[in-house]
């Protein structure tokens, strides 16, 4: 089966058509309905059977080839779409094929535009040691604990699941002494980002304890929290 | 003279201070009652000197301001540091939404999946993660779904100046004037089915 | 002499594209098969290159790197240009305060005192002195304390038609929950596409 090749290339029914249309050069205003839909179900078959993705998209289009297919076989029918007396069944599927196309070739054009500008490394600015006491940009503006908790959970999904469920460990960390952990790293400096706090925190309940003595500290206003952006890093600063 | 090199440090230190792209009016807005600069030529001026002097890096033009950007030399040796293996690119997939998203913006997620033909939502998310698009409000329509629009973000990352810079935009638009009524029927036809 | 001018600018690329500050360690882990070079030693040259030609920025050595910031006599003017001016900052606290009292409209202060753990008197006056907030009644409960509501300045702020028009909790959920990755998982597998 050729399609083995392209099974991942197609981003859905009307990228397949599309594919059939330019391999075998068909005029897109008269397609071959009956053999394009041998194709497209043959095609779809492969994707059951692979369990590749969610082929539902794909069921969807069939049917509508299916239909078209019927109305054009019907001889009166036939008759009056040559007359251009009704409507070829096939002009909606056409225009949609066509503005799909019409966006799959601009999105080629900024293909071609990522690619040009993926050589220059644009000027990354650290929030965390913007030095000469320069505030941070707007870091507050429209940030709320929605988007701490989803720096929080972005951290907390890059430590692995604690260990196998029959060893128990004691959980040795408690708001406290998380606490004292992130006193600890201001020692040298009186801001620390989230992910730098956890980089040396190998387990998920104690990252736990750590957001919540964060959380605590923010609470009795002996620290500041502050991110530049929703699924961002977030530092924590020390009050003075 | 001496004015113009002041004036020069200042937008140099303003480039150097932000990620975002330094612009005029934002200049104007907040120092300019201080600072009637010419941004563009006070550029070129600090192009050219770090050009003479053999910076490593330049300023480019770009959302509508200006950034400053490592060469294209150093390329390689920058994004080995950076730990990047290879040049990352956008999948096809969000190219295809990015496309959509640009040319009609504003739009809602149905709209693009009747384009695509496909549902378009982890994509979506990925965009809105890396901030190329952003909701801009609400559709009147059934459910009033989310409307998304392109951010700055998307302008910097392909190094367009504004949304006016985008390829073939004109054609596109001459296009749509030509049969705006099949079009919309065809949606229209596609949406009652 | 050539070599060293090429480490210089090496070093002022990496500087200039880094978000984290330069070590020497990472450029030995990276890129030190080629280049074998001593970090401080050419940010000491590079910090001279700047004084001498004047500009605005000098390589500062942070908790065990280098990076580059903006001389103090900019300090004010990049301070203003980054903090747009005129446009209001919130406190976390205000923040939490205003996202319970907009999700969970009317409320008394009491409500969002056990909700945030704290007590929010001196917030809430923040959000009434700005016109966020406003008052709207009283509770029944004992003690009839005042319920607040977001005001029109609120939903003009935030770019909002109607409160309805607010992310949806379940929408946000359904954004966080498509994060099964972590984004550097999500950008390989978008390459790998």
């Amino acid at each position: 089966m050729d399609y083995k090749v392209h099974l991942n290339v197609f981003e859905g029914p009307l990228d397949l058509l599309l594919y059939f249309i330019k391999r075998d050069e068909i005029n897109i205003y008269d397609i071959p309905i009956a053999r394009i839909t041998q194709e497209f179900l043959e095609y779809l078959e492969v994707i059951q059977t692979l369990n590749l993705r969610s082929a539902g998209e794909f069921i969807e289009m069939a049917s509508t080839l299916m239909q078209i297919k019927a109305q054009m076989l019907i001889p009166r029918l036939a008759d009056a779409i040559a007359n251009q007396t009704i409507e070829d069944p096939r002009t909606a599927l056409v225009e949609r094929l066509l503005e799909y196309k019409k966006f799959k070739e601009l999105s080629y054009d900024l293909a071609v535009l990522e690619e040009q500008q993926l050589p220059y490394f644009p000027r990354k600015v650290n929030s965390e040691y913007l030095g000469q006491a320069i505030p941070l940009n707007d870091v507050l503006q429209n940030v709320t604990l929605i988007h701490i908790l989803a720096a929080f959970k972005r951290v907390l999904e890059r430590i692995p699941e604690t260990p196998s469920f029959h060893q128990v460990n004691e959980i040795s960390a408690t708001i406290a002494t998380q606490t004292d952990f992130v006193y600890r790293h201001f020692i040298k400096c009186t801001k620390v980002s989230f992910s730098r706090l956890a980089e040396s925190i190998k387990e998920r309940i104690v990252l736990v304890v750590t957001f919540l003595a964060i959380l605590d500290m923010v609470r009795r206003g002996q620290v500041k929290i502050r991110q530049s952006d929703l699924f961002e890093d977030f530092i924590i600063e020390k009050v003075e | 003279m001496e004015t113009e090199s002041y004036h020069l440090a200042i937008v140099e230190a303003l480039l150097i201070a932000s990620e975002l792209p330094v612009t005029q009016e934002r200049i104007d807005d907040t120092i300019g009652e201080e600072f009637r600069i010419n941004l563009p030529e006070l550029v070129e001026k600090l192009n050219q000197i770090y050009t003479e002097s053999r910076r490593s890096f330049f300023i480019m033009e770009v959302a509508g301001g200006y950034q400053i950007v490592t060469r294209k030399s150093y390329e390689e040796l920058v994004r080995r540091y950076l730990n990047r293996s290879g040049r990352m690119r956008l999948s096809n997939a969000a190219l295809e939404a990015l496309a959509i998203i640009a040319y009609r913006q504003p739009i809602a997620r149905p709209d693009i999946d009747q384009i695509r033909g496909v549902n378009s939502d982890g994509v979506l998310s990925t965009l809105l993660e890396k901030e190329l698009i952003m909701v801009a409000g609400r559709a009147d329509s059934p459910g009033r779904p989310l409307l998304y629009k392109t951010s700055q973000e998307f302008l910097r990352y392909f190094g367009l100046n504004s949304t006016a810079d985008l390829p073939r935009l004109k054609e596109l638009e001459e296009m749509l004037a030509q049969k705006p009524q099949t079009i919309q029927e065809a949606e229209k036809e596609n949406a009652s089915e």
